[in-house]
């Protein structure tokens, strides 16, 4: 019972460090990557003792993302504007933070791992009503956002916040609907269960993955996730030119880092909910539980292990590509003005949902008969 | 659900609805507001009916305490000032409400039986799901509807009119008031 | 105890057709028709009636005694056994009166188409004339009480509209209104006697109003029944005919034109009370009681009446006193039982009554309207006829030997004494002696002595018209001969009329000769010492009444103001009635007892509605609360269910 | 596993609190906020019975019961608003024009 | 034609009503709302032609199922009662709404129309109803146009008025619903089926408390409506507010409701009772007499004198109501029939004085006859056959009334009789200060004697009042077999104060009596 116990803590904590590590990877590779974009050297200062220089390495801004700021932000002093909710003040950095990596307990990043009798299932708990739990967590999100702009006493930080909330209100919508069109096409709430009615291929080719029963979906998640995450091109709450930093004004520290933390665990949630619900999430295309079975050309056999670390492997790749996908269209698109923000989730997203949605039905009904 | 679970998020119900009610600041109270539903969807996913718990959590955390909080900013309530008075009505009503609660206690406290194993699919979403969309389905239509007609209500009633200057203190500030303007407008 | 037959006559409906055919064309065609004609026709309508009457009697003297003539109308109220007819009923007693009713009241017409010759609204009067002739036939021929009772309201009817003819002065109307309301009074007792006598015959299965067939089963009816019937019946009659305690009315009603008082006032109208206690004979007969009770009423008024009328210096007041009295001595002959005796009386009576009246109007005429005595005097030159007449009707009223009044006050008197009520026959002399000395009283102050005559009338003073004194004549004649009809048994022709009335109302027997002599003789020394007094008093010696006034001093002053019974009346009756009806009725119960409960109701309501609006405080939680008390109390009501039944 | 009468007693106490909050509380949003209190003790109290007798009939009802908190809420909310811009006050006692 | 003849007398007024509202226009309203009042009053002719005198049930009988699970049918039929209450209603309808058209109504005549008509349909339903439901639904419906009446044309407090009239009749009818409600209920019990039926409801036996309280709540209904003495402060205030169209119809047509709805159902429904209660009512009517007359005396307003004379009329006719004799029953429906006349009549005459002085107030009127020596013929006529002049109508009634009465207790009568003398005095005081005496200052020269419509108007009621005096005795023929079906169905008690028993032969010319 015992150990049963210590391998779910062992997931999860697993889970939560990934995450993590990645947010700041993708810290450091966004800096990096968007000097790349915008023909500039980027953040190649910080080294420790000059070793580096010394070894005649290229200071890629590695120390300045992974020591030299996060070291800053957690020393700064944790500036606390009078007269502001003190209270509430500490609280939204944390329930900003908190219900995105809670999230992850539920993403599945790979079957299952058979060691001795024990069959371990590569997700932190297996809840058949996955997805509901998802929704609801998101749903808490947006009180960090909204108390931020609201406890900061400031006028630009309230604007801040009154704009996240909305936005993230009007797109959780959207990201919804998509994500019941998928769960109508799978049948089942459990992501689990989920990735694996995307095992198998069609005609012997084509792997049966989400994207290919719902391409409109795949879509509405990807844009409804990025401007949850608000992110640029759905970067209002913290616009610069108007809003300086937005609802995250008056923050210093490590509360700042909290929100910079959730911003980048966003983007990494976002992804790893694409992977599953569209690219099978730790689906190989011809990989089968016992090996690779290749069209036309025959199977190969594979030891559990190395089927379960394909598996994760496959994931963790999906995850990546769509990070940087994201990262890529927050340094190319211009941002949205706020009304046409608002259009976009209202007037096209909504719409598109609820027609995939009606779609979606018509053809289940259709096969089912 | 052992009863430690359950005496954690009881206690943690009836702490956030002493919160909500007793808070200062309307926003605290929202907060507190949050804490105790969350309580309740998590005793209800405790009792097995964890659709209708998460369903909960995400109609009403996700989107009703949310429009709670836009109309709080809207009014820019601040903390209240302490409601000094109303004395009499204060004690009345305290007195009624400890009454109503032995009264709910006495009946309640004799309720007779455990909870009997939950039967396969108890909570989930299907069952939920197939009770609504068969035995159910006009009353399902009909919330619709209620919800359709609610938000053309607020949206008519809340709503700016063209013809709002901003508002005088109080002199003919009635309904009555605006139709006129609008009338003349 | 009279069998006679009953036959058939028609023409008496057309007797009472002639002034209803009258009344209809003055009151409609009157204006336009121009006087002439409303004069002949108003004329010719009394005097039909009047050939009709002597045709009438003509027949019935044809018929064995005690039968009669009947003509029927139209059935009028039937009601189960109760079966009332219009029934006209021409016997002895309705024929006397019929003659008296349509001959003085022709006469009377004619004399009033002069009088009343300048007079713009002629055409209104000579219809009342005429209503109230119809309703006097009607009163005296009805065969039933009911149809005799609306004869008798018509009369009182007519009676007001003539009273207040000149309407125009407020205080003639007022005392058109109070002779119609004493006479509803009495009108009310004679309705109640209708009830009484109708419900003890009912009692006993007869269900009529015939005066015959009650009459034949008068039997039935207990004495004390025919006892208050007779009594209510004599209310009735005081009320119509002026006696006391109802008598208040006549004087007043002097203020209507005189040929007027002159038929109402003296001839028929007033006379009908004592018709209706005759034709009740029957009634009155059976209760001794009832008997004493009109005759002593009779005489008090007689007397009451006379001494009234010497201290009166109004003309017209004075023969209104005397007709009472002659009344009074009417009712004192029909209590003494001698109802033929009565009816004589009323003959004669309206004969000089009517006369004197008319004459009085002549010499009103000839003054222009003049009424008071103390300015009058030294007419006998000026107005001869009117004087002439004038004399034998004051002469035939003073009961002289001779003249019509002496024969049938004399057989009253007789009569009284006769039926034991000596004292009653005392008291009628001493009457008898003041008739005579106020009614010389009146002619000497009118004709002889100075004239005081105001300078102004003096030209205009002259003898009234033909019209007028052909009339005055004609009564004359009456009055002198009109006595001879009934003259004491044994002498000449004996009592002719006395004989014609017995079957209907009976006869007294007479007294042996030398005892009636000795009573005529004297009640006629009674009247001719009146007379020789008078003379004393008015003509001898002018200065004599003021200082017999002044030493009377109270008397004379009580006298003149009729004993303040008007004003005792007043403050009995009307004062009372006045402020029962306007303060205690109107004021007190209506508006503020009754009123006040139903205003009072809704004010309450309106109270209690303003305490509980209160409850509605406006505030939410208000209401939550009291929401939420409802709450705990349904559930506190569910626990202790619960508790009891487990 | 802990007995329904447990949770019928939370209910009660949470319903007893949001019944407080509707009648001591003078500010608008309180009361709207102690009413979603007490709409959802109600929850519990159906879904607990519903446990008791193993029907989903109660989660039904709470299903419906979100629904019609909703659209109150939103229905509420509206009216405090046009109240507030009417009359510059949300405190339920100012609030009393509809009286005698 | 003669098979639904009541329907047509009943309906045709309503439909009337109808057309005048919606299709007169200005100029023609008076003229169609006259007509169409003139024809209930031809087939109300023919009714009183075709009336068989001898049968002594009701005539001319209609009866179909109306709601038939509760019993009630729409039953309308006629006898010898109410008989010649139908064509007179109709008569004063016709003369009032012509009297009206005369400038008594000048404003919104499309509306006055159309309240008179359904007015007289009520009443004529009242009058013809032997179904006690639709007797109740007549009764009502009678209440609503004269509210209006009272309420738009009246004069200065005519709210009060009205409003006053409506609450009186209101709580009386509520009453008289609950008790036919319980009577019915109670009968459903016994017969098997509720039936409202009249004839039906007779067979009912009730114990004795139960016929009490039910007759109290009967008589309270209809009193109100009488009115009985201490309930009639609602009279004075509503014939005097009322236009003189209204007051007409108030005191003429629908005098009699309360008086014929003792007649009909409340003496027959509960005889004992009644026969126990009706000393107590004989003792109010001589009180109501006296009561009325005296107020009269004080009147200083010509329609409040006459109010109060109607209130002492009233008197008489509940004398002889509850006397239960033959005669003062008889007498009492008779003078249901001559008091409608006298007080049209007279309210008439006081319409066309107000007319001419614009002022009701006695004080100030004085000397009319000079100028309008026919008027003043008119209203003396009218106030004697109030007063009960021998010869005019008002005397027949009274006679019988008081005669009846005197067998029942001769005190009464004694009291009753009183009555007839107030009455001249009232009567002629007023006449005389509104007719001898100088014309008032104040009344300017041109006051005109009748014009032709105003004798037009008034001349049937006036020719009717000498008809009816001198020759009463086809009516008498007619009404006397109802009210021996009505007494034996009251049986009629001894009378508790004659000496003497009642030797009352049975027997009249072929004629049933029905027990």
């Amino acid at each position: 019972m015992l150990t049963d116990l210590l391998i779910d803590a062992a997931k999860a904590i697993v889970a939560v460090l990934l995450v993590l590590n990645l947010a700041t990877v993708l810290l450091w590779f966004e800096r990096k990557g968007s000097a790349l974009i915008q023909d500039r050297v980027g953040a190649n200062r910080a080294a420790i003792f000059g070793i580096g220089r010394r070894l005649g390495v290229p200071n890629l801004g590695v120390t300045n993302t992974f020591v030299a700021d996060p070291l800053k932000m957690f020393t700064k002093e944790d500036f606390v504007p009078d007269q502001a909710d003190r209270f509430l003040h500490t609280l939204a950095p944390f329930l900003s933070l908190f219900p995105v990596l809670v999230t992850f307990a539920v993403v599945p990043f790979g079957d299952r791992l058979i060691v001795g009798s024990r069959v371990i299932d590569l997700q932190v708990c297996q809840l058949d009503v996955g997805v509901l739990y998802l929704l609801a967590v998101l749903g808490i999100g947006i009180y960090g956002a909204a108390l931020g702009g609201w406890a900061s006493n400031n006028r630009w930080a309230l604007l801040g916040g009154v704009r996240a909330s909305a936005q993230m209100i009007s797109y959780e919508l959207a990201m919804g609907l998509a994500i019941i069109a998928v769960v109508m096409t799978f049948g089942t709430l459990d992501l689990q269960e989920i990735c694996r009615r995307q095992g198998g291929a069609w005609f012997g080719w084509l792997p049966k993955w989400g994207i290919i029963y719902q391409p409109l979906a795949f879509l509405l998640l990807l844009t409804a996730g990025i401007a949850e995450s608000k992110r640029i091109p759905f970067d209002m709450p913290e616009g610069e030119s108007e809003l300086i930093a937005g609802y995250f004004t008056e923050y210093s520290g490590g509360k700042q880092a909290a929100f910079m933390l959730t911003d980048f665990a966003e983007v990494v949630l976002v992804s790893a909910l694409v992977a599953t619900f569209f690219f099978g999430g730790w689906q190989v295309p011809y990989l089968y539980p016992e090996g690779f079975r290749l069209p036309g050309i025959g199977s190969v056999l594979l030891p559990n292990l190395v089927v379960a670390v394909l598996g994760v492997l496959a994931f963790g790749l999906k995850v990546v590509f769509f990070c940087w996908l994201q990262i890529l269209v927050r340094w190319t698109l211009p941002r949205f003005r706020y009304d046409q923000l608002m259009y976009l989730g209202w007037k096209i997203l909504l719409p598109l949902g609820l027609i995939n949605l009606a779609a979606t039905a018509v053809v289940i009904v259709a096969v089912a008969s | 659900m052992e009863v430690g679970v359950f005496a954690f998020f009881a206690v943690l119900a009836v702490v956030s609805a002493l919160g909500v009610v007793l808070q200062r600041s309307p926003v605290h109270s929202l907060l507190a507001l949050v804490a105790t539903l969350l309580a309740i969807s998590a005793l209800l996913i405790g009792l097995g009916a964890v659709a209708i718990g998460f369903l909960l959590a995400i109609v009403y955390v996700g989107a009703i305490v949310v429009v709670f909080l836009f109309v709080i900013w809207l009014l820019n309530l601040q903390r209240d000032p302490g409601e000094p008075g109303h004395l009499a009505a204060k004690f009345f009503g305290a007195f009624a409400v400890a009454a109503l609660t032995a009264e709910l206690f006495a009946f309640f406290v004799r309720a007779p039986v455990g909870p009997p194993p939950a039967p396969a699919g108890y909570g989930s979403v299907d069952r939920l799901a197939d009770l609504i969309f068969r035995d159910y389905l006009v009353a399902f239509e009909a919330t619709s509807l209620l919800l359709l007609v609610a938000v053309v209500g607020a949206v008519a009633v809340a709503r700016r009119w063209p013809a709002d200057q901003p508002r005088r203190s109080g002199a003919g500030a009635s309904a009555h008031g605006e139709l006129r303007r609008a009338e003349r407008a | 105890m009279v069998n006679g037959v009953v036959v058939e006559f028609p023409a008496l409906k057309l007797m009472l057709l002639l002034p209803a055919l009258g009344v209809v064309f003055n009151l409609f065609l009157g204006r336009r028709a121009g006087r002439a004609i409303v004069n002949v026709v108003s004329v010719a309508a009394v005097v039909g009636a009047f050939l009709l009457a002597l045709w009438a009697l003509g027949e019935l003297l044809a018929l064995p005694a005690g039968s009669a003539l009947k003509a029927t109308l139209w059935s009028w109220i039937y009601v189960g056994p109760l079966q009332i007819d219009l029934g006209l009923r021409f016997d002895a007693l309705a024929a006397v009166m019929t003659l008296v009713v349509s001959g003085v009241g022709s006469i009377i017409h004619l004399y009033s188409c002069g009088y009343m010759g300048e007079d713009p609204d002629y055409a209104r009067f000579f219809a009342y004339m005429n209503l109230f002739t119809l309703s006097m036939l009607v009163l005296v021929l009805g065969n039933n009480l009911l149809f005799m009772f609306i004869g008798w309201e018509g009369v009182g009817l007519c009676s007001y509209l003539l009273i207040a003819f000149w309407y125009d002065n407020a205080q003639f109307a007022y005392n058109g209104r109070k002779a119609f309301v004493v006479n509803r009074i009495g009108d009310a007792g004679f309705l109640l006697g209708i009830f009484a006598l109708a419900a003890a015959f009912a009692s006993r299965g007869l269900w009529t109003l015939d005066f015959a067939a009650m009459r034949e089963h008068i039997s039935l009816v207990s004495s004390a029944v025919a006892t208050m019937a007779g009594l209510l019946f004599f209310l009735g009659a005081t009320g119509k005919s002026a006696q006391i305690p109802l008598y208040v009315w006549l004087p007043d009603a002097m203020v209507g034109p005189t040929p007027v008082s002159a038929l109402i006032h003296a001839a028929t109208m007033v006379t009908a009370g004592v018709y209706m206690v005759a034709r009740l004979g029957f009634l009155y007969q059976l209760t001794p009681a009832t008997m004493e009770v009109v005759a002593a009423v009779g005489a008090i008024t007689a007397f009451f009446a006379a001494t009234v009328a010497l201290a009166q210096s109004d003309i017209k007041r004075v023969l209104a006193y005397s007709t009472i009295s002659q009344i009074g001595y009417m009712f004192l002959g029909a209590g003494a039982g001698a109802f033929g005796a009565a009816i004589f009386h009323i003959v004669t009576h309206a004969f000089f009554k009517a006369l004197l009246f008319l004459g009085a109007g002549s010499v009103m005429h000839a003054l222009g309207g003049e009424q008071d005595m103390s300015r009058m005097g030294g007419l006998r030159r000026k107005l001869p006829v009117t004087h002439a007449t004038m004399l034998v009707a004051t002469l035939a009223i003073t009961a002289v030997p001779g003249f019509s009044g002496f024969f049938s006050k004399d057989e009253i008197l007789e009569a009284a004494y006769v039926s034991g009520h000596y004292w009653l026959w005392g008291l009628g002399v001493i009457t008898a002696g003041l008739t005579g000395l106020y009614m010389f009283r009146l002619f000497f102050l009118t004709f002889y002595g100075r004239s005081r005559v105001e300078a102004a009338r003096l030209p205009r003073l002259h003898e009234s018209p033909a019209v007028m004194t052909i009339p005055l004549v004609i009564l004359a004649l009456l009055s002198l001969g009109g006595g001879w009809i009934g003259l004491p048994a044994g002498m000449l022709w004996g009592d002719r009329i006395g004989e014609f009335l017995r079957p209907v109302v009976g006869q007294v027997k007479s007294v042996p000769g030398l005892e009636a002599l000795a009573l005529s003789a004297v009640a006629s020394a009674a009247a001719l010492s009146g007379l020789v007094l008078a003379f004393v008093f008015y003509v001898a010696a002018p200065g004599l009444p003021e200082r017999a006034a002044a030493w009377s001093g109270a008397l004379y002053r009580a006298l003149r103001e009729k004993y303040y019974v008007d004003e005792l009346y007043d403050f009995l009756v009307t004062r009372p009635l006045f402020f029962l009806s306007d303060v205690a009725f109107d004021r007190v119960i209506d508006s503020y007892a009754i009123e006040g409960l139903v205003d009072g109701a809704a004010a309450a309501a309106r109270g209690g509605a303003a305490a509980i609006r209160r409850v509605e405080t406006g505030n939410v939680q208000h209401y939550a609360l009291t929401y939420l008390c409802g709450a705990l109390a349904v559930l506190a009501y569910c626990l202790y269910y619960s508790m009891r039944h487990g | 596993m802990t007995p329904v009468s447990y949770y019928l007693v939370l209910g009660a106490a949470l319903f007893a609190i949001g019944v407080a909050g509707v009648v001591i509380r003078r500010n608008l949003i309180v009361i709207f906020m102690s009413i979603e209190v007490m709409l959802n003790a109600v929850n519990l109290t159906l879904v607990a019975l519903g446990r008791a007798l193993g029907s989903t009939d109660g989660q039904v009802m709470v299903f419906f019961v979100m629904t019609v908190g909703a659209a109150e809420a939103a229905v509420g909310l509206a009216l405090i608003l046009a109240a507030f811009r009417s009359r510059h006050t949300i405190k339920a006692d100012e609030l009393n024009l509809m009286r005698w | 034609m003669t098979a639904n003849l009541l329907t047509l007398i009943i309906f045709v007024p309503l439909v009337g009503a109808l057309a005048v509202a919606l299709f007169a226009d200005e100029r023609t309203v008076w003229p169609a709302a006259f007509i169409f009042s003139l024809l209930p009053l031809a087939l109300s002719i023919y009714l009183l032609v075709a009336f068989n005198p001898h049968d002594n049930g009701y005539q001319f009988v209609e009866r179909r199922p109306w709601i038939a699970d509760f019993g009630v049918s729409y039953h309308v039929g006629v006898d010898g009662i109410s008989l010649f209450l139908v064509p007179l209603a109709a008569l004063l309808v016709s003369l009032t709404l012509l009297y009206a058209s005369g400038g008594d109504i000048d404003r919104r005549p499309r509306e006055f129309c159309f309240f008179v008509l359904m007015l007289e349909t009520g009443l004529l339903g009242v009058l013809l109803a032997v179904d006690l439901f639709l007797f109740y639904v007549f009764w009502e419906l009678t209440l609503i146009p004269i509210y209006f009446i009272i309420g738009i044309w009246g004069s200065q407090r005519r709210v009060y008025a009205a409003f006053k009239f409506i609450l009186y009749t209101m709580l009386g009818s509520l009453l008289m619903l609950v008790a036919l409600i319980y009577l019915v209920l109670h009968a459903r019990g016994y017969l098997g089926a509720a039936t409202f039926d009249l004839t039906d409801l007779y067979r009912v036996p009730l114990s004795h408390a139960q016929a009490r309280w039910l007759f109290a709540a009967l008589a309270l209904g209809f009193a109100v409506k009488v009115p009985v003495w201490p309930l009639h402060s609602w009279l004075p205030d509503a014939y005097s507010e009322a236009p003189t169209a209204g007051s007409m119809l108030l005191g003429g047509a629908m005098f009699q409701m309360g008086v014929y709805g003792f007649l009909r159902f409340a003496i027959p429904l509960f005889p004992e009772v009644a026969r126990e209660a009706a000393p107590l009512f004989m003792a109010l009517g001589v009180v109501g007499i006296i009561y009325g007359a005296l107020l009269a005396l004080a009147q200083s307003d010509l329609k409040r004198l006459v109010a109060y004379a109607s209130v002492s009329h009233v008197g008489f006719v509940v004398l002889g109501v509850f006397a239960l004799d033959r005669f003062s029953v008889e007498g009492a429906v008779y003078q249901l029939i001559t008091h409608g006349l006298s007080t049209t009549a007279l309210f008439m005459a006081i319409g066309m004085i107000y007319l001419r002085r614009r002022t009701r107030a006695i004080g100030e009127l004085g000397g009319l006859w000079r100028p309008a020596p026919m008027l003043g013929a008119i209203l003396m006529v009218a106030m004697l056959s109030a007063v009960g002049l021998p010869g005019l109508d008002g005397f027949v009634g009274e006679f019988l009334v008081l005669l009846g009465a005197y067998f029942a207790s001769w005190q009464a009568a004694a009291l009753a009789v009183s009555g007839l003398i107030l009455g001249v005095l009232y009567m002629l005081w007023a006449y005389e200060r509104v007719m001898f005496g100088p014309l008032a200052k104040s009344a300017d020269r041109g006051i005109a004697d009748l014009a032709p419509r105003e004798v037009a108007v008034i001349f049937p009621l006036i020719a009717l009042m000498f008809f009816l005096g001198l020759y009463p005795r086809p009516l008498l023929r007619r009404i006397e077999p109802s009210v021996v079906a009505f007494l034996a169905r009251a049986q009629a008690a001894p009378a508790p104060a004659l000496s003497f028993d009642r030797a009352k032969p049975q027997e009249f010319a072929g004629l049933r009596v029905v027990p």
